[in-house]
């Protein structure tokens, strides 16, 4: 604000060679077909709607992912290593590995998501069609959640898939089978849009990795609380409900405000 | 007051090293910020200073320069005249 | 309506206005945290259940609630920053982040220092000292991700959104960890309360606390002041400064 | 739509940008119309990328406004990117998917249709390369499939940084002739780059000269 008024004094060449190509309104006859130009363009705009944006989206993120398996496998393989990793550290009793298997699973879920998070928007960032679709006629929150939902089918699910052998190896008790399924079903999700929230900020940093963690870790923690907590009634043969509502709260809570902060901070990271 | 001697106020009724750790621990960490925002005042403006040195002395050789091209430029002219 | 702001949104306003307010601040704030820290380590009463170890409260009670409260201010300025496109309150925002770590730092070192006479062990995973920890992380993570980025200004608007999902999580945070804690605590544990307080250990508390928000004011102007320096170090006025300060 | 001679598509008020604390254009204020080719020269680091990203709405200028059409484009983002086409350094080209698909997607994204995608292939030289990964391709045909798009959009609005980069002579003057027809309809097209313009007139062009002679102080 106070930035025109200092330097409209001090002006200098720079701005009088702007001046002297500043172009001004040159009288063409085309004017006419230039507007018919602009209202046919906007109706045509006008038949892609959300759903339409949304599935193009999607289709291109999965037929991405479909031909770079390894970015499906990598952190399923991470969470299943892991996981095998804590029996060997703590020692073969099924009582403490029943004990803690909630937390382990939970805690190797978050690990793996937030793994599989930089590719979210990282390599279209690199290439480019990040900028793309930012300046698409589209509302940007439709473009990332259509971004997000992918990276869900994509990592989220497939853990959702693993877990139950998982907690076959870890003894975890079978009333809590159900109560790890639904926590998994409706908490994923979660991370991968509030961990969208953080690779969006971070996706113009070089290495924004080690930082991602930072940001995103503390914010996964309450879905961590009550997800393991509704296993763990389960497992006791208490109703669960509570927890899983909390979570599904949480769900619906980042799925409606998360997308705007994605949006925005995308538009702070591609500056 | 609630001591009756010096020894006593150190010791604090047996919880002395507690309490002094966190007086001591909180005094230092508000110490070492107050006088590192303090300091940062002055490194803000050497570097702003030492900037504008090295735009100055940008500025001076492109002008040198733009001289000594004027000069060449005439001397060639006078060459071909 | 907001016209009679304009004046304080001028960058050179602002810094000599600061300037200005620092001296007496300075001055308050010394006057406070002196009385308030004499009164209360040499004539507070002992707490009839905790003894002298009572008189750390008159540190973390204010430096918890500072801490919790700086972030509130913080998402405050970065709120504005975002949608009214202050710059200067980008600037506040990002003087703040700092204090309000030292102070989440304060309140840990200082509750795990009252723990250990009380508990017997220094860090026990107690509800308050655990949604401290994780406001650590969050101030951490926005003063990280401001160091990230070169310009100053994406810096701030990056941190400013940060910011304002971390303050959406707070409570969130603050209630799960609650609840977290209710539904573990195994042995019966005494918590770090504030007893009903009788009269003459409330005055010391109120002047410390008084006394600490007068300092954080203190720091973040003084931080503030850099940064409308080191964002503004183009500027014809900042570049005045610099000549007069050097010469 | 009644016809406004006098409003220009696309005006720039006042711009003023920072870059790394280095001022790259100050007060800068440009009103581009139907029918203007405008190039943007300067030397490396003056700013050109930074005065067509702000153009477009990807970077947000440090004062100033862009208008579209005389409205802030920031209140009317949507109205204004569909008219809007730009084309960065980067090609936007995914190399999982060949080139076929990348033009699609690029295409039905922005709103227009897909039918003839193949022609527009051929139009750029890539005809017989539908099928390949666009991973297998050479960065100037990944940026050939990104410029087909300009062959089916009917958005008047062109922003294109560097567009002649990595393609081939032929290539050149073919999209030069696109730019006229395109200009002759009533579009605009902003432009940077290092060649000159062969086959466009000179009268045609409008240019804007950023030149970082003074640097990073206002006075």
């Amino acid at each position: 604000m106070t930035l025109k008024a200092q330097s409209a004094q001090k002006t200098e060449t720079l701005a009088e060679n702007i001046d002297s190509s500043v172009v001004k309104a040159t009288v063409i006859d085309s004017t006419t077909v230039e507007n018919t130009v602009v209202d046919n363009n906007a109706q045509s705009s006008q038949q892609l709607s959300y759903r339409h944006a949304f599935m193009l989206v999607l289709k291109r993120d999965l037929t991405i992912a479909m031909r770079h398996k390894d970015d499906i496998i990598n952190p399923l393989l991470f969470f299943v290593i892991v996981i095998t990793l804590f029996p060997l550290g703590i020692g073969p009793e099924a009582e403490t590995l029943s004990r803690i298997a909630p937390g382990i699973i939970w805690v190797a879920a978050l690990l793996a998501t937030l793994l599989s998070l930089d590719r979210l928007f990282k390599s279209d960032h690199i290439d480019g069609s990040l900028e793309q679709m930012l300046l698409s006629p589209h509302p940007i929150f439709v473009l990332v959640l259509a971004k997000i939902f992918a990276h869900w089918l994509i990592t989220g699910l497939p853990l959702i898939l693993i877990a139950p052998l998982l907690a076959v190896l870890l003894h975890l008790d079978e009333n809590s089978y159900t109560a790890l399924f639904l926590t998994l079903l409706l908490g994923t999700p979660v991370l991968s849009l509030l961990g969208a929230v953080g690779v969006a900020l971070t996706v113009g940093i070089k290495k924004g990795g080690v930082l991602l963690s930072l940001l995103v870790l503390p914010l996964y923690i309450p879905v961590l609380i009550f997800a393991t907590s509704a296993i763990d009634t389960a497992a006791l043969g208490l109703p669960y409900s509570g927890q899983l509502a909390i979570i599904a709260a949480l769900f619906f809570g980042s799925l409606t405000l998360a997308p705007f902060a994605v949006g925005a901070a995308l538009k702070v990271s591609t500056n | 007051m609630q001591f009756n001697s010096f020894s006593d106020f150190i010791n604090m009724g047996g919880y002395g090293f507690y309490v002094w750790l966190s007086f001591g621990a909180t005094a230092l960490i508000l110490t070492f910020l107050l006088i590192s925002s303090k300091a940062g005042h002055q490194q803000i403006i050497n570097q702003i200073a030492k900037r504008k040195q090295r735009e100055d002395k940008l500025r001076q050789a492109r002008e040198l320069r733009k001289q000594q091209n004027e000069q060449q430029n005439k001397a060639l002219n006078e060459v071909t005249e | 309506m907001w016209k009679w702001l304009h004046p304080y949104a001028n960058p050179e306003v602002s810094y000599h206005f600061t300037n200005k307010l620092l001296p007496w601040l300075s001055a308050l704030a010394a006057i406070f945290l002196g009385i308030g820290v004499v009164w209360a380590l040499l004539f507070a009463p002992a707490d009839y259940q905790q003894g002298h170890s009572f008189r750390i409260f008159y540190v973390h009670v204010p430096a918890a609630s500072l801490s919790m409260g700086i972030y509130f201010a913080m998402a405050i300025a970065a709120f504005s920053s975002l949608v009214w496109q202050l710059k200067l309150a980008d600037a506040s925002a990002a003087a703040m982040a700092p204090v309000g770590a030292a102070f989440t730092a304060i309140a840990l070192i200082t509750g795990a220092a009252w723990g250990k006479p009380m508990w017997g062990t220094w860090w026990i995973w107690d509800a308050r000292l655990t949604s401290e920890l994780i406001l650590l992380f969050l101030y951490l993570g926005v003063i990280a991700l401001h160091n990230a980025f070169e310009d100053k200004n994406l810096a701030g608007k990056a941190a400013g959104i940060l910011t304002l999902v971390g303050v959406i999580n707070i409570p969130i945070i603050k209630y799960s960890v609650d609840w977290w804690n209710t539904l573990h605590q195994g042995s019966t544990v005494s918590k770090l309360g504030k007893p009903s307080m009788s009269l003459d250990m409330l005055w010391p508390f109120i002047i410390c606390f008084i006394g600490f928000s007068l300092l954080v004011a203190v720091i973040i102007c003084l931080r503030f002041r850099n940064e409308i320096l080191a964002r503004n170090s183009i500027r014809p006025w900042v570049r005045e400064l610099v000549q007069k300060q050097n010469s | 739509m009644p016809k406004q001679t006098s409003t220009p598509l696309l005006s720039a008020v006042k711009l003023t940008c920072i870059r790394e604390e280095r001022l790259l254009f100050d007060e800068l204020s440009v009103e581009i119309n139907a029918g203007d080719i405008v190039q943007v020269e300067g030397p490396n680091g003056s700013g050109k990328t930074s005065l067509l990203r702000i153009l477009s709405g990807l970077s947000q200028p440090y004062d100033g406004q862009v208008h579209y059409k005389n409205q802030a484009i920031h209140h009317c983002r949507e109205e204004y990117q569909q008219n809007l086409l730009y084309f960065g350094h980067l090609a936007g080209v995914k190399g999982e998917m060949t080139a076929e698909e990348n033009l699609d997607f690029n295409l039905a994204l922005h709103g227009n249709k897909t039918t003839e995608t193949l022609a527009y292939l051929a139009k750029v030289n890539l005809a017989g390369f539908e099928d390949s990964l666009a991973s297998h391709l050479s960065a100037g045909q990944h940026r050939r499939i990104a410029l087909a798009r300009l062959y089916q959009s009917n958005a008047p609005i062109w922003i294109l940084d560097e567009p002649f980069t990595a393609i081939d002579k032929q290539g050149v003057a073919s999209l030069e002739k696109l730019f006229s027809a395109h200009a002759e309809r009533g579009g605009c097209v902003i432009l940077t780059t290092h060649q000159d313009l062969i086959s466009i007139k000179p009268e045609q062009i409008k240019k804007i000269t950023l030149d970082y002679s003074y640097d990073s102080t206002f006075d």
